[in-house]
């Protein structure tokens, strides 16, 4: 159903992409893009399988049990970039606990929509989040039983 | 809009269309019927049939029309291995064959019998020496293409053809992308049987040719009426038939000066692209190829993402590889030629055509920097 | 030019025309293709897809494009038989069905399948009671006519399609003759196979369509790209398409008005053939008939030179019946419903239209009457 | 090759019927139909399986070696029908020497030409004259045998 999603009458492409006009405004400007030093990382997430080409990885900055700073990379479709971009934008500023709810269907709803063969990208991205949270314990965790 | 992917389609050639609606409005007649509106239509087609066999360089009654170039591929290898699965059970083919082969010898397989696929070297060649160690008395078809629609690059099939005929073996090429494209007599090649489709020359979709010299043992596929001497069943598409004699007959004439003003303006691409983006391969650029098509990689970066920021920019390209329900695949193409799985999704095709001029090309070099930068931004990897 | 010939083929409707000539023109991209001139085609063809499961009342998914009527007969008859190999190898089918089921049937018995015709009563109405006895617990596949394309004999296809649930065996029918012409809904056939052709309801030829229902087991016959979800491969014949969704649109909503007309007319011609021509009979006038077709034997006359004395005074009809290379064979429809070999080459069938009128048929009586009578005096029998 | 012979522009009908104008005029008007009479009648040839519907009798009359009379009939396709009355105009008025001679080639090409198709048509004439000869050379004997 999603796929029938268009942006007729966009200026400088065609009318029929299967893309939502906030999924292609967010491949065009992706947010976050980059990486953390690794000073400001609280947390980082690796998600996918490089040699599928199918791969992200997502660092936070946490403080006040907020996500303050996020970046992303991706080697991927239009689908990966776009939901990560969002996803970022969800994140940010969030409560760890806001953080940990988010779902692909957020992602998928503030992109006003996805094709459905690429509704697995939007995953990559939740889990790269989740993982980088759990990072953080863990970091949090080492630290707190190194002397 | 600059449309750099007549390796997938062509638009219609103007003389085509008007050929194909004068049909469907004067010749309407089915041409099996006994009566004067019938007879028309049987002579409609009959010229189109002397029509593609003269531009090809065979005789009428060796062209079966067909819907597409798939139904093509398929009637000459399981039309073939019916007719002579008494006589062996064995068929060699490429590793790098479109989807309309290799799948059909993966159902051939599935029916009991043995399939070889041989191996290109890194520059997409078949490996002739491997394809003639392959042979055995229990072969009864080898089906090599004589370019590849990815990468463009051409198949030694004269040789094979060779090869073939002193052991007597049917020789299928599948000719889909050279067809009109390249200046040659279907006699040179040297095949039995030869695949093209009207919708990469300019012509109609839903219109297609096997040819079929005489003496190819084959069954029908699609049976029924005694159509096409019995080769394919099924009330023939005169318009399509039309338009598509129309086209071959064109884009044979054609052929020579546009596949040298082609080669030229892929030429000036390949350079243009290789100054203007650092670390790009291009793939198969040191075998002979077909004039129009180019095949990049662009490490790092996804083929797919490229394709949309180009599209965004009204530019057409695409991978060249199957894309089954939207998901493209990694090319098989470049993965037989050793590229890995990344670098396979990190490639372009670039196929030019009648459209095509220098500044669409020039244009599309600036895009595909652009693209490519941002998505290096962006990359993991 | 007087054209009683519409079960052989019909002419283009303006409007499916247009929307080819559109389509040919605008949206030329491969619906495969991953940018936007792809996803527009990709667009089209759905909603051509939607049009069709609209009008005919299935799922759009239900849908899968062929190229021929005689393309669909063959992939739900080839298409079932490999899908069920292993439940059974026995098929059920009449004696007067289309040569496109008949000749597969034939070509699947070479393979090792069981075949069984069914016979029909004189009137050409299939036996339902013999079909059921034949039913085994090996039989994979039922596969029964919607209407005779030479009587036009309608066969009880709705208690055939109860048989066939009850039992779990796929059933195929063959509605070419009357998609569109009837005011049917799919639903109402009962039948997980249904094949439909553009060219007999005034759509385009080399579009057709396979009805699957969900559930259908179903093994392509063209393997390649993974188009029609891995049903059918081949690039679409996407103008093909729209002018088949327009055609049958406009087919349906005009079906019920329109074969009340035909029936008028119809049973205008044939009170005014028996009354201005001694001797002839009406070939299954006794059974339901789809309303536009009368089929009705000369005795004592060849139905070649009727057809040749009708064309030199510009009427175009037809035997109905094969005519492979030129020389019509008798028609295996009329022998069956018992006619001698001299019966059945002195019938005519004579199928009305859309642009038929009733001056046309009383000025086809008056041509009929002066040539019978012509012939009967040449006659040696 | 003669399938493509047709006849362009002819008015009332079609302008690509396989035929050639002298056929489609044999078969509007076909010469020499009917049966002779029994007194009339010196040979009779009946040739062709009635129940095929690919028949064809012929008679003749004979006098001074000569065919005087001759006449058909043909349960039979346009083929049949034209190439039966063309024959007739060739025997007709014909010594039985020169009837004996008469090939289906001479048929053909008397008609311009025939489909490929609907060449054993011809020959179906040709095949019943010669029967009719030979009918008579038999009536002769038994003539002459009887006292
Ligand atoms: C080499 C080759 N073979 C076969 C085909 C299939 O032809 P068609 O698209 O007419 O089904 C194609 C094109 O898709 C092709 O490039
Ligand atoms: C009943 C029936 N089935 C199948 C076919 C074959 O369809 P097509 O002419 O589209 O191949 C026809 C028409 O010729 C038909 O009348």
């Amino acid at each position: 159903m999603e796929r029938e999603t268009k942006t007729e009458g966009e200026p400088g492409h065609g009318p029929a992409l299967p893309y939502t006009k906030a999924l292609l405004e967010h491949f065009v400007n992706p947010r976050n893009v980059g990486e953390l030093s690794e000073e400001e990382t609280d947390g980082f997430g690796l998600v996918g399988d490089p040699g599928c080409g199918d791969q992200m990885k997502l660092w936070i900055s946490v403080s006040d049990e907020r996500i303050q700073k996020i970046a992303f990379k991706s080697f991927g479709c239009p689908g990966a970039i776009a939901t990560s971009s969002a996803l970022t934008t969800l994140a940010e500023g969030r409560t760890l606990g806001e953080a940990r709810r988010i779902t692909d269907d957020d992602v998928i709803q503030l992109l006003g929509g996805i094709p459905e063969h690429k509704r697995h990208c939007s995953l990559l991205g939740v889990r790269a989040l989740q993982a980088a949270l759990e990072d953080r314990e863990k970091r949090l965790q080492q630290k707190a039983t190194r002397p | 809009m600059i449309y750099l992917d007549h390796n997938a389609t062509t638009p219609l050639h103007p003389q085509v269309l008007e050929a194909m609606a004068t049909c469907l409005r004067e010749h309407w007649g089915n041409p099996s019927s006994p009566h004067s509106l019938g007879n028309q239509a049987r002579l409609v087609m009959q010229r189109a049939r002397e029509r593609i066999a003269e531009s090809l360089g065979c005789g009428p009654s060796e062209v079966v029309f067909c819907s597409s170039g798939t139904e093509a591929d398929n009637l000459a290898l399981r039309g073939v291995a019916r007719a002579l699965r008494a006589r062996g059970d064995h068929i060699v083919t490429t590793a790098i064959e479109h989807h309309a082969v290799l799948h059909t010898c993966d159902a051939l397989e599935e029916e009991g019998f043995r399939i070889t696929r041989v191996p290109v070297d890194p520059q997409g060649v078949v490996d002739i020496e491997a394809l003639h160690r392959s042979l055995t008395d229990q072969t009864i078809l080898i089906s090599v293409m004589h370019a590849n629609n990815e990468t463009g690059v051409l198949q030694p099939v004269e040789e094979i053809a060779g090869m073939a005929a002193r052991r007597g073996i049917p020789f299928h090429v599948d000719a889909v992308q050279t067809a009109g494209r390249l200046p040659f007599r279907l006699r040179d090649l040297g095949a039995g049987l030869v695949s093209l489709s009207g919708h990469k020359l300019y012509g109609p979709r839903g219109a297609a040719a096997l040819i079929v010299r005489e003496g190819t043992p084959l069954q029908p596929i699609l049976t029924g009426g005694s159509h096409e001497r019995g080769l394919r069943a099924g009330t023939e598409n005169l318009a399509g038939l039309v338009g598509l004699a129309k086209a071959v007959e064109l884009a044979v004439q054609d052929a020579a000066q546009e596949s040298r003003r082609l080669e030229g303006l892929r030429d000036h691409l390949e350079e243009r692209l290789v100054s203007a983006i650092p670390g790009i391969r291009l793939n198969g650029a040191q075998a002979r190829r077909v004039p129009n098509t180019s095949n990049v990689t662009f490490p790092g970066v996804d083929g797919e993402s490229i394709i949309l920021g180009l599209d965004l920019a009204g530019i057409c390209v695409s991978t060249g590889s199957a894309c089954s329900t939207g998901e493209p695949e990694p090319s098989h193409v470049l993965r037989e030629m050793g590229l890995s799985r990344r670098d396979a999704q990190g490639s372009l095709r670039l196929s030019l055509g009648r459209s095509t001029r220098q500044e669409d090309l020039d244009l599309t070099v600036q895009a595909l920097a652009d693209t490519v930068a941002r998505l290096r931004r962006i990359t993991s990897v």
